[in-house]
């Protein structure tokens, strides 16, 4: 029984293992500032937009398709919330709905072209992604906007439940969603087969250019989310501040394709893996060490976690 | 040995397609030693290699390249006679042209190879093979054919030409290794034959002395009778009626089948009787055509899968491995996605559980029910995908090849289950290029020819024999015109 | 006196020497009034060597003053500066420094959350003078951009007997840009026939735009005679536009920072001028400002940290290869010493 | 015979007739500025680097490989190149082929993992470049270097022929090398038979890991090779060079896959998708627009390019 073998679960907890490892390296070496529970609840509350743009990216890449537009759409978004509060001053309950209408387009616009022209996704998402950056430094004129209002920072990270800021609980309860719509909808099913076994799925009823369509709306939704976060984290919109996030979320959807679910995109998966990252780099940056070594940390970690993943299944070959 | 064609037989998942991997270097054998004209080889063959001892394959999948072009899949692997710095395509165009109107095939060297038939994928894949093990001799090594299965795409005309072919490989020396499930090809082409079981050797007989019994009930380990197993039926109200269905090649064809009838549809290849199912199951699209079934009338155009499956109607397809499973995914996601509609809390459980009895009562060999499809052998991928389709309960079944690669104890508990499917009334129609499996549970078998029905053949008259002389008279038919 | 060659001329001439040493304020005890505290600098980017530097200096110092200082290591990414926000909140530092670009516009909730901690919240050579500070934080010490701009734009004036065509280049989101712009917009005020045009190069696309903006504008407008980078970083992309458009005699580049490679530049002959200013100076006087306001001492708005042109004529003043902290004399050193009366 | 067909040659030329459309456009409201051989030597001698870049990624795209780590490799062989030369005074026939090794190395070092691993090469690279750009903050001290040998720069953009400066024409040479290996040599066939269809090159003697391996290799040299010429054109190096020049290519070699030979990464493709890009740009600059204006041409342009081209071949289903 494939399931409850010893190497199975190893190969689906190893990233928690290692994960477990580093915070204990990190704490032996600074217990007093590393081993806190204020440390720890700014780890969890500073990536919950990095989380929130995994998961976005995961839905599209089980349907396979790449999202590499959703960095411009939380650009954007985050941009048009921040205008639209601080400047126009649009009430929030009006300012929310429209940001993740925005997200929405985007998706819609992907999802078509993508579809109806039959291109490949990475180009498409690549156009529009730049194309969002035009919008995104028109709009902005190129600024940083502040001045957004407090009620949304206090909704995102001021408000805190055992010291962490409440984003990320959002960002828990959104994987948590996926999490239940990848395995247990037939949505999630659908995507699936969408992903890994296109005709069959088709052959099967399901309308695979609609599955497809939809991941990329929840993409682009997921990512307008993340943009509103983001402004409430921040309290301002910048037009580079998705930029940072793209590489490390596809870096993190990948390892954490590695483990819970292993061979899958899957959400645990993918909150583990950031997390994962991210406590090294900020276990690097509270000992002190030189950025350089972060990026030495960064890529070797993850090249790492999955080879050892690898060799844990037996170097199994993967679709992914 | 020189000159021989020598047979390999066994059941699904006996080893065949594995034996020819190791000799062609994909895969690397635990032990054993292969000796080729008297030379001891090396085993592992480094990929790539097994050329330079002769050898030339058609492989089961044929081995070709879709994106690439008819000249590209051509002169891939032939590291013989290409010098890597140069490739001089318009050469290579010339001699590839010479060579296919040598052997009298339509095909041209610019051609992308998914826009061809699937006849003319396997020719291309024969005549390269061929070619190659000509190459080999002309360098003055024995030369070694092997062909996994190259008839099953073929229509019996291209067979004839194949074994013509053979014959004359074998005349100047060349040796054959020669894969197939039709017993009747082997007892005709081959001249010593080798059955394997769970990848043991059970025997090897002369095939000239030896009974086709003997040959069946060494590959299934039991006697298996090839009878005829329906009876006729009483004439009663069609279930199902087709009327003016049009397709890329079938043209205006009307059928009817009635409950718990099989209908058999056949043709030779290009005829367009294949192209049926996947019309009336909304997988291609039709150009025009009415289908009534159970009282309610669909318009086939406008038909897509989900309307298909909504009026009950289940299709089997040939490609299974692109359209029956998903490789990737495990047996329970793979059998029970048509159940699962668009639903909105999935029990796991509850699916495992049923996968799990999907899996006891069409005996597919599984280890649990969540394994990947692919560790599956192809037989029980097919069992699979068959028992997926029939817990539908569908009124009507569509099947392309039902049985393509699937071994002779296989085949019979597929058309078991198809029995019982129309025990229970419902109707199926099955398209096959296999005049045996129609002798054995076709009622009825429509004969198709340049997109229409030719001829039809009822209750006793549907032998093989039958069918083959319905088939070829309308080839001879326009050979006289 | 209305002569703007002239009016340039001097106004270069009083930036070309080594600087002397301003005091910002009065002596204080530093040892004494900062026994105990400590200070948490987040530099805008731990990769930018100009940053980095500054940081490292203001380290060095803190270990002679014997008060705890922490640098907390960031490439540049906000979600790092607000994690180096919560974790000085965290862990019982005084002061947060923000230093060199780490924008506290991009994190106010984390700046008043620190406030609300009861640690002090600055930047650090972030704004020109005559902009407040941003954001809410306590302090700002400022630089004076104004004045760079003013200089950038005179040393054009000069070179070009009045006639500067000149592209200048700005990142808009910098704080500091409007500063550096008033600056040379009002210089090429008093210069009847010098012409500009500004172009808003966002920082995140100086790799991709900078260099086919500038190939596109001197060929529309051949008459271009002076680029002006106003962040000397910026050259990198800027000379190879030049060298490809086939322009490096016609067109000089004039620029503002003096980062050792842009200095380096300048002795080959690719960039003609760098206004610069001393790294060592700068932590000095950031921490003297960032001092005071823990000492409950007046603030320090203008931190007198000196400007000086660099051109081929006092390069090798700077060492070679470049040195941040060369060509700008010692005397800072001392007289920091004394203002934090560390001699007695 | 579709060889020879109007809408095959629409298809394979259709971006060079939108570009020439951009020229005359361009040309009609600037054709003082825009229409002149010292605008297109400009336009010609700018992106040599870019173009290499793009060169390197299609050959392990074609073999079915993401290689994100080149642009890495390129930041890091530009460092060390400027540091041997300028700091180290180490002779340049001794920096050239020690910066190619880097690169070689490199490519090893992916290959290897991603083949005996079996790990998608996609997080592979990903984490071998964040890896590389800490050895570039390292070994270069997170400093800009200057100071490079003249010679370097001679013989990279000084050097002029028909105006255009001579890393042009290296980058059109090896655009024609590429150009002959993957079309007229086994490799290439090797090359295209890896990455379409693993399993039928390996069937048909192709020995698929060391086709795989060996195009990690050459992507690395020619990473390594637009390093040094990076180096030679700007006649510094600096630790984030190469980041900015990831999407570009991935865009190039995209929509170069849209012309020449449709379906298939190809190098004159990919030399004309990047000129094509580069010549909106320049033109919107020359015309004065503002640099929002450039993102919206880029995202856009790419988009209707591949859009226009699958509209010309009938919305074929492509691999790519
Ligand atoms: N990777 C694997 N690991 C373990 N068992 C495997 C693996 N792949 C296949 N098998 C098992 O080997 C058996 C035969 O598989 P294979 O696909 O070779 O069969 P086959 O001879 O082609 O049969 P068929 O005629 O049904 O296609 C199956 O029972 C399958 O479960
Ligand atoms: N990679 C593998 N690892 C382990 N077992 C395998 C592997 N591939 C195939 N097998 C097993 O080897 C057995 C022989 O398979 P093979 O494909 O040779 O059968 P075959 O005789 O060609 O059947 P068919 O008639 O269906 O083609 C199968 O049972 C299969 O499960
Ligand atoms: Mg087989
Ligand atoms: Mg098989």
């Amino acid at each position: 029984m494939r399931q409850s073998s010893l190497t199975y679960q190893l190969e689906r907890f190893g990233l928690v293992v290692v994960w477990l490892a580093f915070i204990a390296l990190f704490g032996v070496l600074r217990p007093d500032t590393f081993l806190t529970w204020s440390n720890f609840s700014t780890i969890f509350g500073s990536e919950a937009v990095l989380v929130i743009v995994t998961l976005g990216i995961i839905i599209p890449l089980t349907a396979g398709d790449f999202d590499l537009s959703i960095a411009q759409t939380l650009t954007l978004v985050s941009m048009a919330t921040a205008l639209l509060d601080a400047r126009l001053d649009v009430p929030l309950w009006l300012v929310l709905p429209i940001g993740l209408g925005i997200g929405a387009l985007v998706g819609v616009v992907n999802g078509a072209i993508t579809i109806y022209f039959r291109v490949h996704s990475l180009i498409v998402t690549l156009g529009v992604g730049t194309f969002l950056h035009g919008i995104t430094l028109f709009i902005g004129n190129s600024q940083t906007i502040s001045g957004v209002s407090p009620a949304l920072m206090e909704w995102v990270i001021i408000q805190r439940y055992f010291g962490i800021p409440v984003a990320f609980y959002y960002a828990i309860g959104l994987a948590a969603v996926i999490w239940y719509m990848m395995g247990y909808t037939a949505f999630g099913q659908q995507l699936l087969f969408t992903g890994r076994g296109r005709e069959v799925g088709r052959l099967s009823g399901v309308s695979v250019g609609r599955v497809r369509l939809t991941a990329f709306v929840m993409s682009g939704v997921l990512g307008a989310l993340a943009g509103i976060l983001y402004t409430g984290t921040t309290g301002s919109a910048n037009p580079s501040s998705g930029t940072y996030l793209l590489l490390p979320a596809f870096a993190a959807a990948f390892l954490g394709a590695t483990c819970i679910r292993p061979g899958r995109f899957n959400p645990w998966g993918s909150v583990i893996a950031v997390y994962f990252l991210v406590t090294g780099i900020n276990g690097l940056s509270v000992l002190g060490f030189r950025t350089f070594v972060q990026d030495l940390f960064y890529g070797g970690a993850l090249v790492l976690a999955v080879m050892v993943s690898q060799l844990v299944s037996g170097r199994k070959e993967r679709a992914l | 040995m020189p000159g021989e064609v020598h047979g390999l037989l066994g059941s699904n998942g006996s080893g065949k397609s594995t034996l020819i991997k190791v000799l062609s270097g994909f895969h690397a054998p635990d032990e054993g030693e292969l000796r080729i004209d008297g030379r001891d080889i090396a085993l592992p063959i480094p990929l790539g290699r097994s050329e330079t001892h002769g050898l030339a394959f058609v492989h089961q999948n044929l081995g070709l390249l879709h994106d690439a072009t008819v000249l590209e899949n051509l002169i891939a692997g032939d590291h013989e006679r290409l010098r890597p710095w140069w490739i001089d395509w318009r050469a290579e165009a010339e001699r590839a042209r010479k060579l296919f109107a040598e052997h009298h095939l339509d095909l041209a060297p610019d051609d992308i190879v998914a826009d061809l038939s699937p006849v003319k994928r396997a020719q291309l894949a024969i005549v390269r093979a061929a070619d190659r093990v000509r190459e080999h001799r002309e360098h003055g090594a024995p030369g070694v054919l092997v062909l996994d299965e190259p008839t099953p795409f073929l229509p019996q005309e291209d067979v004839r030409d194949l074994f013509a072919m053979m014959r004359r490989l074998t005349a100047n020396g060349v040796a054959i290794i020669f894969v197939s499930h039709d017993i009747d090809e082997v007892m005709e082409v081959t001249d010593r034959c080798t059955v394997l079981r769970d990848g043991h050797v059970i025997g090897t007989f002369d095939t000239a002395v030896t009974e086709r019994s003997a040959l069946v009930e060494a590959i299934v380990g039991r006697a298996v009778s090839v009878d005829r197993r329906v009876s006729p039926l009483p004439a009663a109200a069609p279930a199902v009626e087709v009327r003016d269905l049009s397709g890329e090649i079938v043209e205006g064809i009307s059928l009817s089948v009635q409950p718990g009838e099989i209908l058999g549809l056949t043709g030779l290849i290009g005829s367009g009787y294949d192209e049926v199912p996947a019309l009336l199951a909304g997988a291609q699209r039709a150009t025009a055509g009415q289908l009534k079934l159970g009282g309610r009338s669909l318009d086939v155009p406008t038909l897509d899968p989900a309307d298909a499956m909504a009026a009950r109607i289940v299709f089997i397809p040939a490609d299974r491995q692109r359209a029956g499973i998903a490789p990737d995914l495990s047996l329970t996601e793979n059998a029970m996605l048509p159940l699962i509609g668009g639903r909105l809390a999935l029990n796991k459980r509850r699916l495992r559980k049923d996968t799990g009895e999907l899996i006891r009562r069409y005996s597919v060999k599984a280890s649990s029910s969540e394994q990947a499809a692919s560790e599956l052998s192809g037989g029980n991928q097919q069992k699979l995908v068959l028992g997926k389709w029939l817990q539908l309960r569908p009124q009507l079944v569509l099947l392309d090849e039902p049985t393509q690669g699937i071994d002779v104890g296989a085949r019979q508990e597929i058309y078991d289950r198809l029995l019982e499917v129309c025990a229970d009334g419902g109707a199926v129609i099955c398209a096959t290029s296999e005049f045996e499996q129609l002798e054995i549970i076709a009622h009825r078998v429509l004969i198709f020819d340049r997109g229409r029905i030719q001829s039809e053949l009822k209750g006793q008259d549907v032998t093989k024999s039958a069918i083959a002389q319905a088939c070829y008279k309308a080839v001879e038919t326009h050979a006289a015109e | 006196q209305d002569d703007p060659v002239a009016a340039a001329r001097a106004n270069i001439e009083a930036y070309s020497d080594i600087p002397e040493f301003t005091a910002p304020g009065e002596p204080f005890d530093a040892r004494a009034c900062m026994e105990g505290k400590s200070i948490m600098t987040i530099p805008a980017s731990s990769a930018i060597p100009f940053v980095k530097t500054i940081a490292d200096h203001k380290g060095e110092l803190a270990e002679q003053l014997g008060f705890e200082h922490a640098q907390w290591e960031n490439q540049g990414n906000p979600t790092q500066w607000i994690q180096g926000m919560e974790h000085a909140g965290n862990n019982d530092f005084d002061l947060i420094s923000l230093l060199a670009g780490a924008d506290p516009r991009f994190f106010e909730p984390q700046v008043k959350a620190a406030q609300e901690k009861g640690l002090k919240v600055v930047t650090s050579h972030l704004t020109g003078l005559e902009i407040p500070a941003p954001a809410g934080v306590d302090a700002n010490t400022a630089i004076d951009y104004k004045q760079a701009g003013k200089l950038m734009a005179d040393w054009t004036i000069v070179q070009t007997e009045a006639q500067t065509n000149a592209l200048i280049i700005v990142s808009e989101e910098a704080l500091s840009t409007d500063s550096l712009v008033d600056g040379l917009t009002e210089a090429f005020e008093k210069c009847p026939d010098c012409t500009y045009e500004i172009v808003n190069v966002p920082i995140v696309d100086w790799a991709t735009r900078i260099q086919p903006t500038v190939q596109g504008k001197l060929q529309a407008n051949p008459d271009i005679n002076y680029v002006i980078p106003i962040y000397d970083s910026m050259s990198t992309f800027v000379t190879p536009a030049i060298a490809i458009s086939g322009k490096r005699d016609s067109v000089k580049v004039a620029t503002f920072n003096g980062t050792p490679f842009v200095l380096d530049l300048i002795r080959e002959g690719t960039v003609e001028m760098d206004i610069g200013e001393n790294l060592d100076w700068i932590a000095h006087a950031m921490l003297d400002a960032e001092m005071r306001l823990l000492c409950d001492l007046e603030p320090i708005v203008d931190s007198k940290v000196p400007l000086r042109v660099f051109s081929a004529e006092n390069i090798d003043e700077v060492g070679n290869p470049a040195e941040a902290s060369e060509g700008y004399g010692d005397a800072y050193v001392a007289g920091y010493r004394a203002l934090w009366m560390l001699d007695e």
